[in-house]
């Protein structure tokens, strides 16, 4: 698997660079904090996010995408990471496509995914019961009903699930928690009867929402009963490519640092001077070389639907959780003061870290997974 | 019966008597009790259990009585701490006043400067904050620039103070400002106290992370300064200044009374943490990674309060303490830092949230201590300027 | 608990340094490994050391010792540590002694206390079946045969089990490997019949054996099928004896880096200089110090004979494996290239703390122990 | 079928006729060949292979033939490898002859000194060692004193070098010293090539903790150097010196071929070992802190082996890499030694063994290895001096 962008791939880095800089900057987010949105980020910039095809880049183009594949999905979260960009474009366009490309019929796929590339659909993947990942934890259920499901349980920490005009739910049809078995995907309308939203916003300013089914009606995704199967490919994806994004977080933040010892003087001598400080820098710029590797590693494997993406997503989460929770709080200690307060932008990155941190597995998680995966 | 026993009966009567009982209970946040002119009590009980402290001198139980103090021995303010720990009495006012300045002022202070201020801080009629770090001198504190002249019946300060923390609260600032500016730099230093009521200070709270405003910013325009109201020598600031540093880093790292209960305990030790969120299976926490993390950073409080206990011993059975406050400023704050961490891996999404209903009020103060223990090891000198001071001061390592 | 040593104590610490640093500085250590002395001691040395009267430093006085307590037995120790002094002291004094005040009838008491007092008996507890400590594991057994027991099984790692006159053989006789019940301590003469010692020198160039009973007899020491309760107080307090072993270790590796980073110069300067070096010297320096605090309390917490003995054991045991294992790596890679030689003594502590860290329960035993004493 | 195809094919048929049966099974540490006029080959399979793999230019595969060498393409060369290691072939030959010198002399040698020396080093005819380090100059490895004075015809050499890796063993010696004691103390070095066998050079193993020797301390005693064994120009053989330390880094960080295989695999990779001493339970490693030491340590080690490919990938597609030699070498010498620290871990006691049957072969082995592997941060240029590199040369933060 190439460990190098393709010119194409670069040429979609460079265009995201330039988009994030002049578009979203940090700046954009705070903004949305300070005014509380009610959505929680800008429609305009969304609106040319959809233009720009980024909502397209993993739909095939059958389905009315660019086909570019993950890589080039992977370049553009990194950016968006850079700037800590708020935009559906993750749970949507990474999440929910994953979750119908895998799961859905080709009908499903002919009506959403051309909805999805085209802006129109936002989805949401409500998973969640504890404040834990535990993928196959859930305990809601969906019971049989017409040609449909009714969906009844507590969903948590469901990422943009306040703005989601469809639900993928993941509920259990047989089973207990902790079963692999027995799980299974339901589409739900958010307008739905017995869906009841309610808006929570995280240290990281971006959402997520505690969801109530009470018996809310809704379509099956995949195949009653082995939802997993579905669940685990859209999982890895989602690691992967939010990975991407912190890997992008990482740099910017680590660059910024890294600034900083060169111009902030103390003893009459910038402090990136002292070897103290120097070791430091240079561990974290270790940590992020690797990092960038098993990101490229982990990208190739999805686009070449290799065996490895499992094993691969957990090195990638559990290193991008590692580095990107060192380098932030590195940042922080390192401005010193200045770091700590809300006016420099710095401490956004340490915020964004340990939410990431906690989305789709931490690190213990992942470790315990690969070490599973590799039969130990 | 001993001295000490009777003294115990004596108090432990005493605190039975006068404590309320609402000053029993837990305090929140915004319980603790500052003091200063500007201070308001949201339960009366508050105002009424410092009154009767103050009365006894034991909001500073170990100041002489002449300046407002309960006069106590050491082993006396031992036994009125434990009694006020036996019935979870709060402690009735704390500051800068008791931990900084005052220790400070009867190291280096006139008699009249000693009769002047304690006793306001003993009753809690003035609140104090410091002015060290400026803009350009952090770690680098001797580097300040902060002008004070000399005009013949009083100094005039002009500067700008940073990390001025509860200055929007306090009513003086005891403040380094720079005398001689041709001197080295360690040369041209004193250490004065200002009053703030006065057009020339102007106060501007510092928006956190955390999202709260603990700190300041403290601008100096034509400040006045009576001329008694010079502590130590003129351009001798340095050497107190850096002893109330000490002063600052023992009550940062808990070495005051304040380490006999943990900082960040609002939601109880980690291990009641984890029980709570991760819960048992078969007598263990049911994550075997997030316990690990939880022995490994108990342990090593459980080892950093003992050690705590032998400075003090150490101290009174008349030998040299081998090892510095720098330590304790060190370990302390990055041992609680860590804390914090693991605390957020136990809650997980549970610990993260900012607003909304989803989140229990201890949650939310959890995100904001997080957030807000990043600056343990940042202000009152960083980890790094701690462990300079090791490696230098104990070690005897080169520059 | 007092953590500051009293007058007697400190005159204790004084002599034993003294001794220590004029008769078994580390040449000895080197002279006993060179010539492959087949004690893994000095005679002369070991009588000097009954003499002093450390052998009975921690027996009563009326069992023909000293009763100067578990403090003072830790100041010796100490002194040992700084200088790898080699003597049967542990095995004999420390664990076997304790083995018979906990578990000796008042005539075993009489007759063997004395010995060890006088420096005719020495002991040895063969204990371990694995490479990991693990008190409860024993699958050796333990049958009654006349007055006394017949014991059969494998041991290994006996600390000093080829010099041994006396065995403390802990083996079962009930239940099964895990079971703390059916524990049976057993007295086993070394030159029984049914008793084969095989020497064995570890990194350390110190000794232990292994052992093979095969219906061995011996006597029975503490109650049948209630060894435990004996064991778990003689493991104590050769947990924290040995630790107070490795802080003198620790210190001793830690004061000689030290003053290497102030003499050693590179680039024109000591290259104790050099920030990184200072700050992790300095990090050093705090890990002792706890160090030292841990290993004083527990020392007075086995003195009180407190019920916070086991907690505090795995907490000093545990730190002290962590601090000598830190300080003794970082010695040898702060004095580099000279550090790897053998001509050097710096490389010796490191081999002894790795040998100290997996004698009676590593950190990752400590720890765990010490979460289940505290109820988590 | 492209030209790549067919020259698989032949090397396949080649290796596959030509490599001897017991050359494919695993190498003990006395197994590995160096080559030189004192080597002697337990196996004489050793010396053949290595004399067929050696008429094909194969010991230095991308060398060009007209020095020797295999004149292979990195392509074809990457294809040789490959073939090797499906049929478990043994690297025929290494050291430093082939690590450093030799791509040295490619660099900055003269045709007559790449015709003197690198078919001999091909051959396996001579075996190299590196005279660097002094007594006095380790980390600051140009403050060098080795004195090498001018005669006219040839030059005089007197002084001490340490760490000279295999000396022992060695026929020649490249060494850097100095030629101009009044110069700045990187511009009076130079780099010369000494013939070992002369009375001027006297070698002195130094037995390391481990037990081992693999290092000498090397004495010129009026050694005699031939002017034409100058490489470079005269005080300028810094510049020659650091790039061969280059070459060395990649060596040591596994960055060459060695990196193909682990360094420490003697007994398996870690989760091998594991499964071995520790046990399974529930298909989880039984001892749940030791197995998140193992899974660490083993991600880190895949993170960092697809760094390395992605480096070689750069380099090959064009782009600059980014980062440099010295990340390689400061990440792998650190991530393993945490794997033999981790080993010793999971083995307990018998991980520690030094003499006895109570160990086996390769616990023994184990032991020694744990101890050498200390020295892989510090032999090389230390840990510290990479951080400083990269500190410096790739974050250019000041000094």
């Amino acid at each position: 698997m190439p460990l190098v962008l393709n010119e194409e791939q670069n040429m979609l880095k460079d265009a995201a660079k330039d988009f994030c800089t002049n578009n979203t900057p940090i700046t954009q987010m705070r903004k949305l904090r300070d005014e509380k949105n009610e959505n929680g980020y800008d429609t305009g910039t969304w609106q040319q996010m959809v233009e720009l095809g980024w909502t397209g880049i993993t739909i095939p183009e059958d389905f009315g995408g660019l086909g570019f594949g993950y890589m080039g999905m992977g370049v553009v979260m990194e950016e968006c990471g850079r700037t800590l960009t708020c935009s559906p474009l993750f749970a949507t366009a990474v999440v929910g496509s994953s979750a119908i490309l895998h799961g859905g019929t080709d009908e499903q796929k002919g009506e959403l995914l051309g909805q999805i590339a085209g802006g129109e659909l936002l989805m949401a993947l409500a998973l969640e019961e504890s404040p834990h990942h535990n993928p196959y934890g859930v305990a809601a259920t969906a019971e049989k009903s017409g040609a449909g499901y009714k969906v009844t349980g507590s969903k948590k920490f469901v990422l943009d699930g306040h703005i989601a005009n469809k639900l993928v739910v993941v509920a259990r049809t047989s089973g207990a928690a902790g079963d692999r078995d027995g799980i299974t995907l339901v589409l739900v309308d958010s307008d739905a009867a017995g869906v009841s939203v309610t808006r929570t916003i995280m240290a990281d300013s971006r959402n997520a929402a505690n969801i109530e089914f009470s018996g809310a009606e809704g379509v099956l995704l995949g195949e009653e009963g082995k939802g997993a199967d579905v669940l685990d490919k859209v999982l890895d994806a989602a690691r992967i490519l939010l990975a991407a994004e912190m890997l992008g977080g990482a740099q910017e933040c680590y660059e910024r640092t890294v600034e900083y010892l060169k111009t902030r003087e103390q003893f009459g001598v910038p402090i990136g001077s002292f070897q103290a400080l120097k070791h430091r820098a240079a561990e974290m710029f270790c940590e992020i070389e690797l990092s960038k590797s098993v990101v490229l590693e982990a990208l190739s494997a999805l686009d070449e639907d290799s065996d490895e993406v499992p094993e691969l997503a957990s090195l990638c989460k559990a290193r991008l959780n590692d580095t990107y929770n060192l380098v932030s709080s590195e940042g922080v200690q390192m401005h010193g003061g200045i770091g700590m307060t809300d006016e420099y932008e710095i401490g956004f990155f340490m915020k964004r870290s340990r939410v990431c941190e906690h989305t789709f597995g931490n690190s213990a998680f992942h470790r315990d997974r690969y070490g599973v995966l590799q039969g130990y | 019966m001993s001295n000490l026993d009777n003294f115990r009966q004596e108090t432990r009567a005493w605190l039975e008597e006068n404590c309320p009982a609402s000053m029993c209970e837990p305090a929140a946040e915004d319980d603790i009790v500052g003091g200063g002119k500007k201070a308001t009590y949201k339960n009366p009980d508050a105002k009424l259990w410092l009154d009767r402290m103050a009365a006894k001198g034991w909001t500073a139980p170990t100041w002489p009585k002449a300046y407002g103090g309960g006069g106590l021995t050491k082993a006396e303010n031992l036994i009125l701490q434990d009694e006020m720990f036996r019935i979870n009495a709060r402690t009735p006012i704390t500051g800068m006043g008791f931990s900084m300045i005052g220790p400070t002022l009867l190291d280096y202070g006139t008699e009249e400067q000693k009769l002047e201020h304690l006793p306001k801080i003993v009753s809690g009629e003035i609140r104090w904050c410091q002015g060290y770090s400026e803009p350009g001198a952090g770690s680098d504190l001797a580097s300040l620039q902060t002008k004070c002249e000399d005009k013949g019946d009083y100094f005039l300060v002009n500067g700008q103070k940073i990390w001025t923390s509860g200055a929007q609260y306090a009513d003086w600032i005891f403040t380094l400002v720079r005398t001689e500016p041709q001197a080295p730099k360690h040369e041209g230093i004193s250490f004065v106290l200002i009053d703030m009521d006065q057009p020339g200070v102007t106060v501007k709270p510092i928006r956190l992370i955390s999202g709260n405003s603990p700190f300041c910013e403290t601008f100096f325009d034509d400040a006045r300064v009576e001329k008694h109201n010079l502590v130590g020598q003129l351009n001798r600031g340095w050497t107190v200044g850096k002893r109330l540093l000490q002063h600052e880093r023992s009550s940062i790292s808990g070495l005051g009374s304040a380490g006999r209960r943990g900082r960040y305990d609002a939601m109880g030790t980690l291990p009641d943490i984890a029980r709570e969120y991760i819960g048992l299976e078969s007598g263990k926490l049911a994550d075997l990674s997030l316990r690990d993390s939880v022995t490994r950073n108990t342990m090593n409080l459980r080892a950093f309060n003992l050690t705590q206990r032998r400075a003090m011993e150490e101290n009174e059975s008349g030998g040299t303490p081998t090892f510095a406050t720098s330590m304790f400023k060190y370990f302390g704050s990055e041992n609680g830092k860590e804390r914090l961490e693991i605390q957020l891996k136990i809650m997980g999404t549970q610990g993260l949230g900012w607003e909304g209903d989803s989140f229990s009020q201890a949650e939310h103060t959890l995100t904001r201590t997080w957030l807000r223990s990043k600056s343990s090891s940042i202000a009152g000198g960083s980890s790094e300027i701690q462990l300079n001071i090791i490696a230098k001061r104990v070690l005897g390592l080169p520059d």
